[in-house]
């Protein structure tokens, strides 16, 4: 199968001293990563299939390498936030299949008790603040994170994604001024898939010729493209952003070329009119990031083809079991409703206990 | 018999028309043009019109409502969709200062002919960000009109007259409505060649003498359901009244129906705190006191943020059972 | 006797009690700094602080307080300054799904102590732009909270609450009243050792047995007014109830006061349709119809937007004869 | 006195050929122009102190060149909005010294009725769209004129005015990429005076080292940076944005380089905290438009200091008996407060006459 780069022994970027430093069992526990949440999303998308859940259900298969490898290099005072796409990032910081897919199925058991659904995953014990709906709505929620960092004077930074549809709202505009001005150690990490729902890049975006995190440079902001094909060239281009956030406490844009194999949402009937078949193929093809590391992890003597195998087979048999877990979760309480509404009323404080907080 | 059709080709064929009717008339909004509309709402309209009358905007809802509301003032009249009405929040100073008060503060001479239009509901276990029903809010504003139409019928000529109206018109729908049917004339079976329904006049959607249960939107719908299982199970003979438009409001219809039930229910599927059917009980207790014998009641949304899992979310919103035990509590 | 300060000082001994009090608290917002606030709230706070706990903000309120509530998040305390609230309205977004959905789509994992504070009134000639009031918009969202001072010795009790409120809290003040001075403690004078109000308790602000004027914010000091001259012209005995907070609201209070005058009327500076007086009048002849003597009226902005002309928007608003004519209406 | 181009015969963009088709009468036309908006301004400034006004007065006193020049170029289908500093861009579309005055006065004679005040004033028959007070809220709206004008096959172009603070709102951004990406004849003018209020530049806006109007470069925008002082280089700028415009329908950023002299309004007490006694003295001395104008015409040999000073005193004359107009004029009726709040109300139609429109 052809790759973009050839998959020998010095793929482009393997030298970066982030990547040289990983052991074979650390190359291998990403692929580990990157396949979990592809048979976690092909999984639940059967179980969306079969009425199992409500709402939306937006598909990150082919972007994996994007959250998998800008998160695994992540220290303790790292956070991370990102938009309604975001089974992946949830999986990458360490969040459980079964509450992930719970929450997909509305049970009580599920990360935000079936409150928040598919484009609401929360876990900020693993420093991952959401899972958002607006769109863009979550990059000032980003800058703030790396606010809260600098003012607390945390060596960290914080990871904020969002799509390439995303960059044309104004709060995101508003968060690059403040980052930039006010050097807030904040990633702004696009993941340039080419399409926003029907929308491709050249209908919804003017931008420089140099690309959409060219953007940045009307803010004097840092900024790089990166293909996002290869977990070593993601990982690279992070740790330089990161190293920046750490050491100048400077925001940089990165975007991170990428592309979805399937529809916007499930409900998107129209993804093979908006993009050619050709189109789909050829990234499917010869753009996969979890094909493209496996070759790599191949060449590199780390895995046979055998190995890969089995590792899809356990994470399909971890799906299966996230399935069972929430299938037989139960569903949330009606009286749960007006839980978790007011801190205040929930933890029974005096502030939450006087005066009416609930009407109707 | 007139022909079925359901309350997204209704919209559709409203819009189809008006298009027709006026050269000035434009559509713009996320993914309605080259995909046929979110939820299909435009679809044909793009191949039909082209690229001059039906536009798809980039993700940039102050943008693209401004320019809206810019154009307007010159005279074109943008039918602006939102994806849904929950992302008006991004354009609210953009719907609520520009829109609303650009013709007063210019004293009179400016007027801003805008249509915005999406689904405005809950329902459809989407969370929390997605759920929004800002018909009070709006409402709120003098400046703004604010119409819910909770039929096929009701919406096709509602947006018809949304869209010749020389005001600004909110135009706030229900996904959960888009697939029904229901039975709407076609032209040539109408008088005047076309059905307009005026805004500012409610419809009786049912007549009745016992209760009158007041609504918008589906929950019309939901009070229909609730004013059968009343006279069914219960003997009791509900009226529905159906504001189809909030601002302006059709206040006598709401008066007269409940002089003569002396009773009222507000159904809504917003919030409770300041909804709009706080304002339709403030307004029947002061207008006519003495005809009431017992207090208006709501109802309204559990008063909580829109729970995403779909059983939940069910219970969270006004049901027919909710409806006919609150009327029992008082007839 | 206690000292006289206005509510300006008010609120700035409040803010800077707070800034000692927990080295999270921040004060973020255009001006705030180096100018010493537009309003001059915030004077001297940030010669006294310096520039990590004070800090200027560019002209980018959707940025900022997003900002503020992702900081919240990980237990910053930001308190925000809008220099107008209704600069709410660029903001409208972050301040209606953010602040108050983040904790709930959790499931509880998180909370936002954030605090939005500004002034919120007309009656300053400013113009329908610079002259929004919503506070019924805010407090019809589950999650927030709106609190709406109408004196110095409220306003510093109230602030300084809504920073400790481990939920986001929106703070409504009026720059009619900046320069007014009312009786506030020294901290030395009270037990406590510091003045805190809890948020949800109203305050009756003058006893009275034949009429309630219920209000919040400056229509409050409106309502004292008129208060007096149906004591001194018409021999009655008006009670007037301050909600001080819009939600948490009181309603005990308001239904107490109601009980013993079986009269009411709510007074507000905001528009009518959808007002917080449409939720209290609602809730009252809900919850107590048979002691009422007349249907609770309500007294709000005439229905435009603000007029600009400063002898017009004096009639604009509500004055104390209007209230009194209204209550001589039921009495 | 020092005047930082010099002004002979030649001045900088004397040649341009938008300003070599300017007669000596054109000429000092400009000159009266400016010298009638620094005149209404100062005069409205003794009124404001003399209580006759409420509200918010933003004095345009130092930036006259570049609305003057601005507009002194427009033809029968450009239009014109801006922010709330909105007196001297009023007074060049043609709008009347009376009905000027007695809007600030909040008279029924005022342009908009008494109704909008200083930042509001309106005149759709001269192409003038406000006065809007939100910073920021006018930029869609001027995108949306251009889009008119597009629509309706215009070779048109609207001029949209807004101070270097309002850059950072989230409206604007989305209004520029929109008006590149869809070839809208918009032309952003940001009047740079240096503040927003009390902020600096330097800490509100983070942007290329080339000066604000390179943020255009984020959208592949046209951009130019103009020095505000000279109505040579204003009008010269101008012209080729409006060439864009007419010919290419495509948008353009421009700066242009200002001061005001005054406070940010009447109600600000640190005009001189935020900037130093000498900046402004050295921008009132060496770059005030007005004295670099007259200096031009002088040098040209179009006029002599008495007619200049001849000019002020008819432009004191028309301050005055404007004054003298909006004294003597009625205020509104307190019945108009519910005027203009719906057009079918006010005109009675049938959708006007259906329902409560008004309540409380
Ligand atoms: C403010 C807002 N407008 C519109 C939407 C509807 N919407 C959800 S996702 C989406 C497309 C976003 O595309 P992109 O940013 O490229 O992200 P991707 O889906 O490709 O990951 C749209 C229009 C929304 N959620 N929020
Ligand atoms: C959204 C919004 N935020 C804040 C304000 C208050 N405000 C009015 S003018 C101004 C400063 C604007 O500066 P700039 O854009 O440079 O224009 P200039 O006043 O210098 O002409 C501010 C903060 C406002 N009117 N609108
Ligand atoms: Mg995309
Ligand atoms: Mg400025």
């Amino acid at each position: 199968m052809a790759t973009k780069s050839k998959t020998n022994g010095s793929a482009p970027f393997a030298d970066a001293p982030i990547n040289k430093s990983l052991s074979a069992d650390d190359k291998i526990a990403l692929l580990r990563e990157m396949i979990r949440v592809r048979r976690f999303e092909q999984v639940a998308l059967t179980q969306y299939q079969d009425g199992k859940m409500g709402g939306f259900l937006h598909l990150y298969i082919g972007q994996e390498s994007v959250a998998t490898g800008t998160i695994s290099i992540l220290g303790d005072d790292d956070h991370v936030i990102t938009a309604y796409r975001d089974h992946a990032h949830a999986l990458a910081v360490g969040m459980n299949m079964n509450e992930c897919m719970a929450e997909l199925f509305g049970k009580a058991t599920g990360c935000s008790k079936g409150k928040g659904g598919s484009m609401h995953y929360f876990a900020p014990d693993k420093n991952y603040w959401g899972g958002h709906g607006i769109v863009g709505g979550q990059t000032p929620l980003g800058a703030g994170l790396a606010y809260a960092l600098k003012y607390q004077g945390k060596k960290g930074a914080c990871l904020c994604y969002m799509g390439d549809g995303a960059i044309n709202q104004g709060a995101f505009h508003e968060s690059l001024n403040l980052a930039e001005l006010w050097d807030l150690p904040v990633i702004y990490i696009i993941e340039n898939n080419g399409y926003s729902m029907g929308t491709s890049q050249e209908r919804s975006s003017a931008h420089p010729e140099e690309g959409l995190a060219a953007r940045a440079k009307g803010y004097g902001m840092a900024w790089a493209q990166i293909d996002g094909v290869s977990l070593y060239e993601v990982r690279a281009g992070t740790q330089e952003a990161l190293e920046r956030a750490y050491n100048e406490s400077k925001p940089t844009m990165l975007e991170i070329m990428t592309y979805r194999h399937k529809g916007h949402s499930i409900a998107d009937a129209n993804a093979e009119k908006y993009r050619s078949k050709e189109e789909i193929k050829k990234y499917m093809d010869e753009h996969d990031p979890i094909t493209f590391w496996k070759n790599v992890l191949i060449a590199e003597g780390h895995i046979t083809e055998a190995d890969a195998k089995e590792i899809t087979k356990e994470a399909t048999k971890e799906a299966n079991a996230a399935v069972k877990f929430a299938d037989e979760s139960p569903y949330p309480n009606v009286s749960e409703i007006t839980d978790d509404v007011y801190w205040e009323v929930d933890n029974n404080t005096e502030a939450g206990r006087t005066g009416r907080h609930f009407f109707g | 018999m007139a022909r079925k059709i359901t309350y997204r080709e209704a919209l559709r064929e409203g819009l189809d028309e008006e298009l027709a009717h006026d050269d000035n008339v434009v559509i713009i909004g996320e993914e309605v043009a080259q995909y046929n509309g979110a939820y299909k709402v435009t679809e044909g309209l793009w191949d039909k019109w082209g690229d001059k009358r039906v536009v798809d905007a980039p993700i940039s809802e102050a943008g693209f409502i401004g320019m809206g509301i810019g154009a307007s003032m010159l005279g074109i009249r943008p039918v602006m969709e939102l994806m849904f009405y929950s992302f008006a929040y991004v354009a609210f100073d953009q719907m609520m200062n520009n829109a609303a008060t650009c013709r007063y503060m210019s004293g009179g001479l400016i007027n801003v002919p805008i249509v915005v239009r999406g689904p405005a509901n809950g329902g459809t276990s989407v969370g929390a960000t997605h759920s929004h029903t800002p018909e009070n809010i709006f409402a709120n504003m003098p400046g703004l009109k604010v119409v819910s139409p909770s039929t096929a019928y009701d919406a096709k000529g509602l947006i018809k007259s949304a869209i010749r109206d020389n005001d600004p018109v909110y135009f706030m729908e229900s996904t959960v409505l888009y697939g029904q049917e229901w039975e709407v004339p076609a032209n040539d079976e109408l008088e005047n060649g076309e059905l307009i329904i005026p805004i500012g006049k409610a419809d009786v959607k049912k007549e009745g003498t016992d209760i009158s249960l007041i609504a918008h939107g589906r929950a019309v719908i939901t009070s229909l359901e609730a004013a059968e299982i009343l006279a069914a199970e219960h003997g009791i003979n509900a009226e529905v009244v159906d504001l189809r438009s909030i601002r302006p409001l059709d206040e006598e219809t709401i008066i007269d129906s409940v002089k003569k039930t002396h009773r009222a229910i507000y159904i809504e599927e917003n919030k409770p705190f300041c909804g709009v059917g706080a304002q339709i009980a403030s307004t029947i207790q002061e207008r006519i006191f003495d005809y009431l014998d017992a207090p208006v009641l709501r109802i309204t949304s559990v008063d909580a943020p829109a729970f995403y899992s779909p059983p939940i979310e069910v219970e969270q919103l006004p049901q027919a059972k909710d409806i006919v035990a609150k009327a029992l509590s008082i007839c």
